[in-house]
């Protein structure tokens, strides 16, 4: 893959990514968090990884951001008035992210393998979805079965959370 | 043995997914038989557990030896006792779930620590991080619910948003964690990551590091571990206080299993190891001392207690801290049994106690002994035990911690630990203090117990002192 | 014989478990069982004391590096001990049963009292360090429990609590002394070090410090200078307690360590010394205390403080069989004394005041007469028993000139307080109407007091005591010991009778000996300060350091307070979010680049 | 030529741009986006090792697996998230952070 459009949808997904946390309107987060998710999913596929990269964009474009929207329309959040910057806490921050910023960059330019270039690979004889789906049922059926547990313990929860009146 | 052990959980899930059913079909019944029918299935599920050797399961990803084995009948007692304590708190939920009947939303409040409970069982026997982070997940999620339970009580929804976000932060940094470990090693299996470890290159220590101190805050907030336990006292004063309990008692104990063997796996390397050591040791002491001082000016025994329970986190991670040592995993196993006991009892008696009197400020225990001296019997040995008192479970498990401090030569926390102690006394024998030496209130008439929570009481300070008393009880812990 | 010393010891035991879970309502039943228990023991400890010496055990903790061993090691020390703790011990759980029968606390009285005998015997029992230290724990808890029994009183509170307290100080230096043994010789068990510790090749300075500590536990329980100030304000207690605990048993506890470990200690003269002059100044300090006290329960107790002090002395002189032989007579006739004493109080409805007595002489005949037995036997009257030990005691002092002029004055003063005691509170006329009106106490409160008075008149006998202990030396007692020990009995009765027949009120007033030479006071006074010193540090702490640091911390520190209150005003997840990020970046930091 | 490194530094920006957010941020539904940020950081974290770390010739599924996991766990705590919030903005009328300190100290 051409480095030039790695370097854009690296561009989009960090731009948008910093849109989400600087837009003053969560609309306008919700709709940037997409965008961001969609440039990650491309890099996904530029990794070879194309079911990831599908359920990326199908569960976060298609559920997450449905949610985030309709909820923020739900409680009729507005643009959040401007109120004066909180000094301490945004220094405080900034110097933290900073900081960790370094430790990250120290840390990637460490690790060794990173500089070359990755190692060849064949493409799989039956698609990757194939072999995820063999490998999810034959070796990560466990987990597979603890995140039904998850989804439905989730799916309790909100109705226990957020139906009007219980029976 | 041609029981497997992994089905376990799956009977747990079906007891779980069973009591769902029977709440969803039924109508008229009384929503607490759910509440019965759960503990005689978990205590069948206990049963088949004692009877359990340890032994192979044919899994890369789970395993099922002693300490598992230890750490599943431990969650299962721990929701046993949850659900005894949610059948007095009973009262307590209805009034704050809108519902159309009287008992809405009780049968989830009764099924729903079933199913954490198979998450905490599947965590006790993840040695693969992807296993490891969904159980994590399962146990984290249906913390939220639980937490948020109560909808109509402010304080409760508060606390449900304040565990929400940190502890959603805290699993970001668990996930990249294991990412870079995964990145340096190429596993996500424990026992591999162990076996490759030591043939790692130099320059990739600080990457490995990085992934394992990341992978150490995410375990450091399901611990409580300073400087990641803020959440602690505002969620366990929130939250309803069975959830209190099971959260500071369960989640906890998981959360040092899950610590125990990833810590074990980087003692392969020991330049990292090493420095994972370091990094548990300024978590101890900080935990140890925020903990204990924090503990000192409070008036409220649930957040008391939710004090104490990080103070209780930083002793345990002294003795993780002490993994060269040879008893370390022993120490941590015994004094989270012992914490158990004792964390259970006072949870169990201010549910009883603050029902009665509508508040669970240590005023509202003024006068105990006389209104009920069973109750106040049994805080005081559980106080007794959480400071530490020769002869209870408490000190057994205090005195191991910091036998493990001392082989290990971790002179400055053992020094810290001894102190904290003292500090310990002071606050636990606050509550003592208003049990036994000042007046009742004006209601002073006795607090009614249920049978079924007089047998627990009787029991929990039963084997607090037989645990302190013949230790060697203790160490068959781990057979 | 192997299950004949777990009888004795697990009897009471066994008997305070019952009583204090299921047996509390019934008060009677609660009485028998204790007494039953304690009869039990002793008729076991009779087996025991015709038996031949043994030992055994087991282990009970095992956790490696420590262990804790039960086990019991009987010879001669073990069987008088035995004998006099179960014995004395009978005759007051009897005595009780009279003199509680109107207390509606009595079965937590009994159960206590059981809990007692089962920590006391564990003492006299213990073939370890540990095994005995536990047994002294408990012993002081058990003490605690009855010297509070009337709580609601403040001043039984408050003395409960004192004694605690300062018994806390000396078992510190005990458990440092028994951590030092240990660590030098690697062993607890006294036979073990009995071996070891003469062969150990340590400096002088280890060989006087570790046994020093060790005597701190004795400084303590057995009420020896400056720890003393607890044992007085003990007998807010039960009179059968002070009896029991207060004067036979408990006090002689360190006592009893002191000759069980006199191992460690026969090495070091220097030790010895220290020992010898804090007996002397106790017994001293006491006795002069005891000539201006009121309170009958007070001077008895000041002259068991005295005596303590006589045989700690005597331990101190390298002569702990003169001592023990001390011990076990002072056990019979100070038992007597204070039963004889609760007697009185007992039938003058609580009074305790002697100045409010007079003339029991004809009213309580046998009260009158065994507690003249007692006063006798207390201060050295041949042919009763004290004349014997105290004999003992001035005859190992020969060769010290000092200690001996000490012990003698010691004694002239007893009898000089004993005859004014007697004087006051027995005879001439009744000053109040109580005293009028006064009458004999029923006859379980009676007997015990009988059978106490024969050892008291005869055990000293050499014939006698033979039997029960041998004190080597005292066969060839030199003639100045006893002339001296006469003339000074003689002496100080005389002058006791001169000073107080037929007064009504104290002829003699000095407030240094009244007030106990100031020494509560000082103590008050530094504990007083030590408080608020401590007061102000806490509060320090706790405005400063919790209050400014932790709490606001929570909120958010780090950028100075004046933020940090600006800070809190945003919220609080987000200040724990913030906290939590710089505690990984800190973490990050530190780890990855700060530790070499 | 893109490397690993690339990879792992976009994902470690993306990681830090969430973790700014949970910091700076006061809306929670913002913070909750900002946390969905930080997951799919090390999802693409994961997803580069995945393609690093080559076995038989294939890029190691078992990271993808892992990826798949995560997606799945965070769409499930958004549900369960954001009807905790709604429920709070039901009884307190807020989404704010610093409306909710009823419980310090």
């Amino acid at each position: 893959m051409a480095p030039i459009v790695f370097w854009i949808f690296v561009i989009l997904m960090l731009g948008f990514g910093l849109s989400v946390i600087v837009s003053r309107n969560p609309v306008t987060s919700a709709l940037s968090l997409v965008v961001s998710f969609i440039a990650l999913a491309a890099l996904y596929v530029s990794l070879g990884a194309f079911f990831i990269g599908v359920i990326q964009i199908l569960v976060y474009a298609g559920a997450v951001m449905v949610l985030f929207l309709f909820i923020i329309m739900l409680l009729d959040l507005r643009v959040e008035i401007r109120k004066r910057m909180n000094l301490p806490a945004v220094s405080g921050g900034t110097i933290v992210i900073i900081l960790f910023i370094k430790i990250l960059f120290d840390v990637c330019y460490s690790f060794n393998g990173g500089h070359a270039e990755f190692p060849a690979v064949s493409v799989a004889t039956h698609g990757d979805v194939w072999t995820i789906g063999t490998m999810i049922f034959r070796y990560y059926n466990l987990p597979l079965q603890i995140v039904g547990t998850l989804i439905l313990v989730a799916s309790i929860g909100v109705v226990i959370l957020s139906k009007r009146e219980l029976k | 043995m041609s029981f497997p052990p992994a089905l376990l959980e799956l009977l747990v899930l079906c007891l779980g997914l069973a009591l769902l059913l029977v709440e969803s079909f039924t109508e008229k019944q009384d929503r607490t038989l759910l509440a019965y029918i759960g503990m005689v299935g978990l205590g069948v599920i206990f049963l088949i557990l004692q009877l359990l050797p340890p032994g192979p399961t044919g899994m890369a990803s789970y395993v099922f030896d002693p300490v598992a084995i230890f750490f599943k009948k431990f969650v299962v007692l721990t929701t046993i006792i949850v659900l005894i304590m949610s059948v007095d708190y009973a009262t307590t939920i209805q009034r704050f779930v809108p519902g159309i009947s009287s008992q809405a939303g009780l049968g989830e409040f009764f099924a729903i620590p079933i199913l954490t409970c198979a998450g905490m069982m599947w965590m006790a026997s993840a040695i693969d991080f992807i296993l490891i982070f969904v159980s994590l997940e399962l146990v984290t999620i249906s913390f939220y619910v639980l937490v948020a339970f109560m909808r109509r009580n402010a304080s409760s929804l508060e606390a449900g948003v304040k565990y929400l976000i940190l502890s959603a932060f805290s699993t970001g940094f668990f996930a990249y964690g294991a990412a870079w470990i995964f990145g340096v090693t190429g596993n996500t299996n424990l026992v591999r990551i162990q076996q490759v470890l030591p043939a790692l290159g130099a320059e990739n220590y600080s990457a490995i590091l990085f992934g394992a101190l990341l992978v150490l805050v995410g375990l450091g907030f399901k611990i409580a571990a300073a400087p990641f336990q803020f959440w602690v006292p505002d969620v366990y004063q929130g939250a309803p206080t069975p959830i209190t309990a099971f959260l500071s008692v369960g989640s906890k104990a998981v959360g040092f299993i899950v610590l125990l063997r990833v810590v074990q796996a980087f003692q392969s390397l020991p330049p990292v190891g090493d420095k994972v050591v370091a990094a548990l040791i300024i978590l101890a002491a900080a935990t140890l001392i925020y903990g204990n001082l924090a503990a000192l000016p409070q008036t409220n025994l649930k957040r008391l207690l939710a004090y104490s329970s990080i103070g209780h986190a930083g002793y345990l991670l002294m003795a993780v801290a002490g993994i060269s040592a040879r008893d370390s995993g022993q120490a941590v196993v015994i004094y989270l049994a012992a914490y158990l006991l004792m964390t259970l009892l006072s949870f169990l008696i201010l549910i009883i106690v603050s029902n009665y009197a509508d508040g669970d400020e240590i005023v509202n225990f003024n006068g105990l002994s006389q209104r009920s001296p069973l109750l106040a019997f049994g805080l005081l040995v559980a106080m007794m035990s959480l400071a530490g008192v020769p002869f209870t479970a408490g000190f057994l498990g205090k005195f191991l911690v910091f036998k493990v401090a001392y082989e290990s030569q971790q002179f400055v926390l053992l020094a810290l630990g001894i102190i904290t102690v003292g500090c310990g006394f002071y606050y636990y024998l606050k509550v003592v203090r208003a049990m036994y030496w000042q007046s009742a209130a004006s209601n002073g008439a006795t607090i009614p117990v249920s049978g079924l929570s007089f047998a627990t009481i009787v029991l929990l300070v039963l084997f607090t002192f037989l645990l302190g008393i013949f230790p060697q009880m203790a160490t068959g812990l781990l057979r | 014989m192997d299950s004949v010393a777990w009888i004795i010891l697990f009897t009471p035991l066994v008997s305070a478990l019952v009583i204090t879970l299921f047996t509390q309502p019934y008060r009677k039943l609660s009485s028998y069982l204790s007494v039953a228990a304690v009869g039990i023991s002793f008729l076991f400890s009779l087996i025991v004391f015709f038996s031949p010496d043994g030992s055994a055990g087991f282990t009970w903790i095992d956790l490696g590096i420590f262990q804790v061993r039960i086990g019991y090691l009987i010879d001669g020390l073990t069987r008088l001990m035995l004998l006099v703790v179960s014995g004395v011990g009978l005759l007051i759980h009897i005595y009780s049963i009279g003199y509680m029968q109107d207390d509606a606390g009595r079965s937590r009285y009994f159960g206590a009292l059981s809990l007692f005998m089962f920590s006391m015997l564990g003492i006299v029992l213990a073939d370890n360090f540990i095994m005995m230290f536990m047994s002294w724990e408990l012993v002081g808890v058990s003490s605690y429990l009855l010297i509070g029994h009337w709580f609601f009183r403040s001043s039984a509170a408050d003395a409960a609590n004192k004694a605690f307290l300062v018994n806390r100080i000396g078992d510190f230096g005990f458990m440092l002394g028994i951590l030092l043994v240990w660590s030098a010789t690697g062993t607890v068990a006294f036979t073990e070090l009995t071996h070891k510790w003469s062969s150990l090749a340590l400096g002088s300075t280890f060989m006087t410090v570790a046994p020093l500590l060790v005597f701190c536990g004795a400084v303590g329980k057995s009420a020896q200078f400056p720890l003393h100030v607890w044992l007085p304000d003990a007998m807010e207690g039960p009179t059968p307690v002070s009896a029991l605990i207060h004067a036979a048993t408990m006090v002689a506890a360190g006592v009893f360590m002191l000759a069980r470990t006199f191992f460690l200690f026969e090495h070091s003269p220097l030790a010895l010394g220290i020992i010898l002059w804090i007996g002397l100044i106790t017994s001293l300090l006491a006795a002069f205390m005891a000539t201006q006290q009121s309170d009958i329960k007070r001077v008895l107790a000041y002259s068991t403080l005295s005596q303590l002090g006589l045989m700690v002395a005597a331990v101190g002189l390298a002569a702990p069989g003169a001592g023990i032989f001390h011990l076990f007579t002072h056990a019979s006739f100070k038992a007597l004394l204070f039963l004889g004493a609760g007697s009185v109080i007992h039938s003058l409805h609580h009074e305790q005041n002697i100045w409010h007595m007079g003339g029991l002489q004809r009213r309580m005949p046998i009260t009158f007469w065994t507690f003249l037995v007692g006063t006798l036997a207390l201060i050295a009257c041949p042919p009763f028993s004290g004349f014997w030990s105290k004999d003992g005691i001035l005859a190992a002092s020969q060769g010290n000139f000092p200690a001996f002029c000490a012990i003698a004055l010691v004694t002239f003063l007893t009898a000089f307080y004993m005859a004014r005691l007697f004087v006051v509170a027995f005879l001439g006329h009744s000053r109040t109407e109580h005293a009028e009106h006064a009458h004999e106490s029923p006859r379980v409160m009676t007997v015990p007091l009988i059978l106490l008075a024969i050892p008291a008149t005869i055990a000293g006998l050499p014939p006698i005591a033979s039997l029960f202990w041998r004190v080597s030396g005292h066969e060839g007692s030199p003639a100045t010991a006893i002339i001296v020990s006469l003339v000074a009995f003689v002496a100080g009765v005389l002058a006791g009778f001169a000073l107080y027949r037929s007064r009504d009120k104290d002829p003699l007033n000095i407030p240094l000996f009244e007030y106990r030479f100031y020494i509560d006071q000082l103590y008050d006074q530094l504990v007083k300060w030590t408080q608020d010193l401590l007061a102000g540090i806490c509060g320090f702490v706790d405005r400063w350091i919790i209050d400014g640091g932790v709490v606001r911390g929570l909120s958010g520190m780090t950028w100075g307070t004046g933020f940090a209150l600006r800070f809190l005003q945003i919220g609080n997840l987000q200040a724990y979010a913030f906290l939590f990020g710089l505690g990984v970046v800190v973490l990050l930091y530190f780890i990855l680049f700060g530790v070499p | 030529m893109v490397t690993l490194n690339d990879y792992l530094l976009a994902s470690g920006l993306l990681f830090s741009l969430g973790f700014a957010g949970v910091l700076l941020r006061r809306n929670i539904i913002v913070i909750y986006m900002a946390l969905e940020l930080m997951l799919n950081a090390s999802a693409l974290a994961l997803v580069g090792f995945s393609r690093f770390h080559v076995r038989d010739g294939l890029p190691d599924y078992n990271a993808q697996i892992f990826v798949f996991f995560i997606i799945t766990v965070a769409a499930a705590e958004v549900a369960v998230g954001l009807a905790i919030i709604v429920a709070l903005f039901r009884a307190r009328q807020t989404t704010r952070v610093e409306d909710l300190t009823s419980l310090r100290f």
